[in-house]
């Protein structure tokens, strides 16, 4: 019986494609395709009941944000999920830095539960909604 | 360009051999010049000591090292980071200043050059960019070859011409002005973890000996015939006993005589030698080594040196001696870089507390200052604190009044925790001499430019020669008496002239100068296997591409280029 | 003595650079005098008294001088900080470098203290009726000399990094720490009242760390060497002494290692 | 006739590669081709010809739009922004030139800014753990010429650092390596089964953020002390068993990477790693490295290394001194706790690389950003001021994650009309002196 919302430990990091992505454009589609996906090991992903390529909502202690649940190409062990650096997983990193200036990029609590038909939001438009700069 | 007439000073000029005589100068476009027109400006230099810019022979700053030292030591100049009023931009750092605040530094003792004393070749062109950015003084740099794979190469076959002709390649690709050697073959052995100590010990794989290594560099810079002799940081620095090491490779350079057109006359500047002066067996039963190492220098003529004065701070050691920073790391625990540069060389940093308190390091301050009072020839004896390793640079008035003044350094003497140890490992205690003004002229201008074959131009205040003075608040006939107002006197100037123009007055800078890069470009004939040998290193062993490897023109926007011509028939 | 009070008429809109309220800048000043010492918010310099009402006077000493201030202090850095003698009382939060490179004297905050206060301490009581942010009685970044001397109570609890290069001087925390206590300690004392999240004494090179509480992880390099009876703090208890960090180096003393010490109440 | 630039460098990573060979048209406008870059590298060159660049500096209007205005009205904006403001964060510096870095850095010391580079949400840790306890390294061709032992520890240069592996620190054959890869022993630690940990001997997968605790109890193996019987999920054996051979080695190396300066205790596990590295000096020669991410980043914090003595985030707020405090004037902190009031982005996209909290912060302040191309940061500023791809349409010197530094190519030119860094700069600078002649702050 799958969970309807289970909690992981949420790393950030680069990928090949994030940094093709990125050079490419941080509007290109390239750059979309490699960073709004959250990698997750395959019995986590039984465990929430998640099929490959279907959209998670990922809420951490700031905020939350949609993307796309994949199954990792890079072994993860259970427990731990991983969303490729770039301002959809930077939606809910943590600020706080331990007074050393870098914040919470990796190892932080997550909840993560199914949201298959909502929408995730284009590179400048996941960070405009979170400003406030986007006139509804 | 304005002329000026600087009157009634009391003038020190080795050049010209004249010893506090009250004698006016003239300047016009950046030269000393016989008589200047009625309209000339008139500097009133009465009571006052004139002298030309003093020149800096060997110190640490510019360069990848140097650089790690500042910015791995925040501590060093967070309460020591400040704005002067005018023209000046921010000045921190206490052991090692920002580049901003060594210019201004320098320009306010008197000086008007400095020679970086270590350029790893590979980081060329970082040491050019803190050059650069360096305000007012004139700079060059020494690249390192002692540990060089070329190098350790061509001599280990005595090839002399091959050596001299990469040489000649280095100095062209990194802007270098001559030939530095430091530690030879130890920092090679290093990058195994292992030292040279004598200079009879084998360089691992290489087979070569530091002695080689030394004699083979001596006779390619005389083969080139460069303005600056082979400047060298001998092995086993810093250790108890190290003193015949020390004679062992001075010795090397007997019979070779000096061959350039620059008024050189040494072949071998054997650097900071206070570190290099130690007896005894451990530090519990370390003497002073002073006496021995300067009766064998005061004899070899063609021999310079210069002195490493411990200046007892807290400083930051910084040295492409890579073991012996390793070695000081042990001792001491405190933070350590090092950082070894493929196929050339290594460096390390560690800093340093030069505890007055500590019998050694008290002793050290005595070899140091023994040093230059046992020099009989103070053309060939240059002041230097091998900054920032014995001590920063900005330290140059104090050192000057134990120099200067017997009361002076006595009374730091025997105010020593330990000075009985102290005053019973060294022989400080005996000497009497005080070095006068006209000998610190020769120690720290006429003499440090005939070593780096800048004669013809720098060090004296000879009609003709380049319009760098420093006049300083002192009256010869009414010398203090007083250590902090000796230092005082020399820590600011009263006007320095660089190229003929005011750029500080008073203490405070005014005018940012006309800065230049000194480099040697030596011409040698064509040589195919160097040649060769440097495209095939680059494609096998190199992490850069040889087309990235030379230092731009851009970097030195002001080039004094010294020509060479090596080409044989 | 003579005390000062100074009280908060205007609140800064950035943070406010107090370097001068402490009793060294007061010393041998009247109100209208400390006025005008200069207090900065980024490059705008402005007055001391454009921030507080001043009544009373300085002594001619620091040692003469009591400081009390009123109002709230949040956003206020430097109180406090190099002071060598006197007295100085702030009864609300403030802001970083509260007391830091303290040298002497006595300071008490009621009130939370942000991070970095405390830097380096070498001597006096320095008293936060709170809690503490990160940094707590450690080094400048770089420094290997943290807290030297003194004592630093903390009523609340403590953040991360709380004493690192601590080389002597006594640290009191009455609640808990989070992570990397006493880590490159080398002399000093550390008394924890509470739990600590992880890494207590990494790195540690000499010194003494009690703590009453839990420790979340114990670092690997620490081995217990048996129980004693101690008195901590006012506090009768066992502790299991464990020494560490074995990962470290130790100096030796007449041929024998000197360990770092942790002891965990029973 | 289309002609070929060799020994070109790559602005993208620290490897900062020097041997790429690019296409370009005979009218030095259009890049045809890339060889020798890894992927990232090539896509970096190829999108220097896409269509649709800005080419003009934008402001944002009231409706949220975007409009074109002149180099002379971006320029006296910010100006007078700087002027104004009494604490400016100008952040990024990764991605210009060193000598673009040293007119920014006059700009800030008169206006009182707070100059932060990229290291700052990336290998700041390393250089707070560097400043605690110092770093025994090397260049990268001493490890191609000597390394047979290298360890990536909580990093992933196949995917950061593409072309890493084959110059540098596995495959290549230098002189006393004849062997390239066989005559190495590889490991990777990592909490991820990483497509570097593929290209490894063996693979050591900690517990994530136990990395501090592991390199503790190496640090203790190495000293013959008792361990417990796992930290942070590995065996005591297989710890014995990685630090003997460790020790055997002639010439040993760590690379680390995000995995430490990111994860808990930050500049701790860096300075627990440094020390396990001078621990083995004891026994044989070993080094360690950052990998630094920023094609120069390494760059910025040497240009302020020499300028001001610290390597980031240095506060010039006051202007008559330099201070620096990680935790309080990094980047993140001043946004975090809102203690500046203007921010100048450049050469870097904060939008896209820190929490989300910090840019809701920043995006309450005025806010310049200067780049070549168009993100998320500029989505968020007031004026958006387009510039020349430093690397590809100017050259510049930067420095590699080993400090050595390269002076960049120039390959295109930049499109008509688009300023460079330098030039830029500089007109802001003369602009800000004009504005503080005429009685400014």
């Amino acid at each position: 019986m799958a969970e309807k919302k289970i909690t992981l430990n949420m790393i950030t990091c680069r990928t090949i494609q994030q940094g093709v992505g990125m050079e490419a454009g941080k509007t290109s589609q390239k750059y979309f395709d490699a960073c709004t996906i959250m990698h997750m090991h395959p019995e986590d992903m039984k465990r929430l009941g998640v099929w490959k390529n279907t959209n998670v909502k990922v809420t951490s202690s700031v905020g939350s944000v949609i993307v796309k649940a994949v199954e990792t190409r890079e072994d993860l062990v259970p427990g731990l999920a991983h969303i490729p650096m770039g301002p959809w997983a930077n939606r809910i990193v943590p600020a706080y830095t331990f007074s050393t200036g870098e914040p919470c990029f990796k190892g932080f609590p997550v909840d993560v539960e199914i949201a298959a038909n909502e929408r995730i939001l284009g590179a400048v438009e996941v960070l405009q909604d979170a400003c406030g700069l986007i006139r509804k | 360009m304005s002329e000026f007439i600087i009157k009634n000073g009391h003038v020190f000029d080795p050049v010209q051999g004249i010893k506090g005589d009250k004698k006016d100068i003239a300047v016009k476009d950046g030269k000393i010049i016989d008589k200047v027109g009625s309209g000339a400006k008139v500097i009133d230099a009465k009571d006052k000591t004139v002298m030309a810019g003093a020149l800096e022979v060997h110190a640490h700053v510019a360069g990848p090292k140097v650089n790690a030292g500042r910015w791995y030591r925040p501590e060093d100049k967070h309460f020591d980071s400040h704005k002067k009023p005018g023209i000046t931009r921010i000045e921190g750092g206490k052991s090692i200043p920002t580049v901003f605040k060594t210019g201004y530094e320098y320009a306010r003792l008197g000086f008007t050059f400095a020679m970086e004393a270590a350029m790893p070749p590979l980081y060329a062109r970082h040491v050019h960019e803190e050059i650069h950015d360096t305000p007012i003084i004139d700079e060059a740099a020494l690249p390192v070859f002692g540990n060089n794979w070329f190098i350790l190469e061509y001599l280990k076959n005595h090839e002399v011409e091959n050596t001299a002709a990469y040489i000649a390649w280095i100095l062209r690709q990194t802007k270098g002005y001559g030939v530095k050697c430091v530690n030879p073959g130890g920092t090679e052995a290093w990058a195994w973890g292992l030292n040279c100590l004598t200079i009879h010990d084998p360089v691992p794989y290489f087979e070569i000996t530091p002695a080689e290594i030394i004699k083979g560099l001596i006779e390619a810079n005389e083969y080139l015939g460069l303005p600056h002799s082979m400047h060298l940081h001998q092995n086993d620095l810093g250790n108890p006993g190290n003193y015949k090491t020390t004679i062992d490779s001075l010795r090397l350079a007997e019979g070779i005589k000096a061959t350039n057109n620059f008024g050189r006359e040494q072949v071998l500047h054997s650097t900071h030698l206070q570190f290099h002066s130690y007896k005894g067996t451990n530090w519990g039963d370390f003497e002073s080594g002073a006496k021995e190492v300067m009766d064998y220098v005061n004899k070899q003529k063609n021999l310079t040196i210069d002195t490493g004065n411990v200046t007892l701070d807290e400083t930051t050691t910084m040295t492409a001696d890579g073991p012996f920073e390793h070695h000081l790391h042990g001792l001491n625990h405190l933070k350590w870089f090092n950082v070894d540069v493929e196929l050339e060389t290594a460096a390390g940093i560690v800093p340093f507390i030069y505890d007055p308190n500590n019998a050694v390091f008290a002793s050290q301050w005595a070899v140091g200052l023994e040093i230059a009072l046992y020099a009989k020839d103070p053309m060939r004896c240059f002041i230097t604190t091998d900054h920032p390793n014995a001590g920063p640079f900005t330290r140059y008035p104090r050192v000057y009044s134990w120099l200067m003044s017997k009361k002076c350094r006595d009374e730091r003497l025997h105010s020593f925790k330990k000075a009985d140890k102290v005053i019973s490992a060294t022989n400080l205690a005996t000497l009497d001499r005080e070095i006068t003004l006209y000998e610190l002229a020769q120690m720290t201008r006429a003499g440090p430019a005939k070593c780096l074959g800048l004669s013809k131009d720098y060090g004296g205040l000879a009609a003709g020669m380049n319009a760098d003075i420093a006049i300083y608040n002192i009256n010869p006939d009414k010398f203090p008496s007083d250590g902090p107002e000796i230092e005082k006197a020399f820590a600011n100037v009263a006007y320095l002239f660089k190229d003929g123009k005011i750029c500080v007055e008073g203490g405070k800078v005014v005018d940012m100068g006309h800065k230049q890069t000194f480099w040697v470009d030596a011409k040698v004939n064509e040589n195919k296997q160097v040649m060769h040998d440097i495209r095939e290193k680059f494609l096998r062993y190199y992490s850069v591409n040889e087309n990235n490897y030379p230092v731009p023109e851009s970097y030195a926007p002001h080039q004094h280029i010294i020509g060479v011509d090596a080409t044989k028939a | 003595m003579n005390t000062v009070t100074l009280t908060v008429k205007k609140q800064p809109e950035l943070y406010l650079e107090c370097e001068n309220v402490n009793p060294d800048a007061f010393a041998g000043k009247k109100a209208d005098d400390i006025a005008k010492l200069g207090a900065y918010q980024g490059k705008e310099m402005s007055t001391v008294g454009d921030y507080f009402t001043i009544t009373g006077e300085a002594g001619a000493t620091a040692a003469d001088t009591k400081i009390i201030v009123n109002g709230d202090c949040t956003k206020m850095k430097y109180l406090g900080a190099k002071m060598t003698a006197g007295e100085m009382i702030v009864n609300s939060a403030c802001d970083m470098y509260t007391g830091s490179w303290m040298k002497g004297g006595k300071l008490t905050i009621n009130g939370d203290v942000h991070s970095f206060c405390g830097l380096a301490l070498a001597g006096g009581e320095f008293t936060i009726n709170g809690n503490a942010g990160n940094y707590l009685g450690a080094a400048y970044r770089g420094d290997w000399r943290g807290m030297s001397g003194g004592v630093l109570r903390v009523k609340g609890n403590a953040g991360s990094d709380v004493a690192s290069f601590m080389t002597g001087g006594e640290m009191i925390i009455g609640g808990d720490v989070d992570i990397h206590l006493g880590t490159h300690m080398e002399g000093g004392k550390i008394i924890l009242k509470g739990n600590a999240n992880r890494r207590v004494g990494g790195q540690l090179v000499k010194g003494e760390i009690y703590v009453f509480g839990k420790i979340n992880v114990m670092m690997p390099g620490y081995k217990p060497v048996g129980e004693v009876d101690l008195e901590v703090d006012g506090t009768k208890a066992t502790f299991v002494e464990y020494i560490g960090d074995l990962g470290e180096r130790h100096p030796k003393r007449k041929g024998e290692v000197v360990y770092g010490k942790l002891f965990m109440k029973k | 006739m289309p002609k070929e630039v060799t020994d070109v460098i790559c602005p993208f990573c620290g490897t900062l590669c020097d041997d790429l060979i690019v296409t370009v048209s005979d009218d030095n406008k259009t890049i045809l081709g890339v060889k020798n870059a890894c992927a990232i590298g090539a896509e970096k060159f190829n999108h220097q010809r896409q269509p649709g660049r800005v080419k003009r500096p934008r402001m944002r209007q009231a409706d949220g739009s975007y409009k074109e205005i002149t180099y002379d009205e971006a320029i006296d904006w910010t100006a007078n922004m700087l002027v104004k403001s009494r604490k400016t964060l100008m952040y990024g510096w990764a991605s210009t030139s060193c000598q673009a870095m040293s007119i920014g850095h006059e700009i800030a010391e008169k206006v009182g800014g707070i100059v932060d580079n990229c290291a700052t949400v990336c290998h700041g840790s390393s250089l707070i753990a560097i400043e605690d306890v110092g770093v025994p390294s090397c260049t990268l061709g001493e490890i191609k010429n000597r390394a047979d032992r290298v360890v990536f520890w909580g990093c992933n240069p196949a995917h950061a650092h593409p072309r890493h592996m084959s110059r540098y620190s596995i495959f290549p054959r230098g002189f006393f390596t004849v062997k390239g890869h066989k005559g190495r022993k590889i490991y990777c630690v990592d909490c991820r089964y990483t497509d570097t940990a593929k290209c490894a001997d063996e693979f050591i997968q900690v517990q994530q953020g136990f990395d501090y605790e592991l390199l503790n109890a190496f640090r203790t193996a190495a000293r013959g002390e008792a361990l417990p019987d796992t930290v942070g999920g590995v065996p005591k054996e297989k710890i014995y068993e990685i630090v003997e051979d460790l020790k055997t080695a002639r010439f040993g190396i760590i690379f680390f990477g995000m995995g430490l300066t990111h994860t808990m205790g930050r500049n701790h596990n860096i300075d627990i790693a440094i020390n396990l590295t001078r621990d083995m000096n004891d026994h044989t020669k070993f080094a360690i490295m950052a990998m630094r991410g920023h094609w120069n980043v390494t760059g910025s914090g040497q240009v302020l290394g020499w300028q001001y003595g610290f390597p980031y985030a240095v506060d010039l707020s006051r202007r008559d001194q330099a201070r620096h405090q990680t935790g309080e004037t990094t980047s993140v902190d001043l946004l975090n706790r809102s203690e500046v009031e203007a921010c100048f982005y450049i050469a870097t996209d904060p939008g896209a690389h820190f929490p989300v909290d910090a840019m809701i912060s920043s995006s309450r302040k005025p806010t310049v950003t200067i780049d070549p191309h168009i993100n998320c940061t500029t989505e968020i500023s007031d004026i958006h001021i387009p510039v020349a791809l430093v690397g590809v349409e100017v050259g510049g010197c930067a420095y590699r994650m080993d400090n050595v530094p390269i002076e960049t190519r120039k390959v295109v030119d930049p499109p008509e009309g688009v300023l460079t860094d330098e030039e830029l700069l500089t007109r802001i600078n003369h602009r800000v002196d004009e504005l503080m002649a005429k009685g400014g702050q």
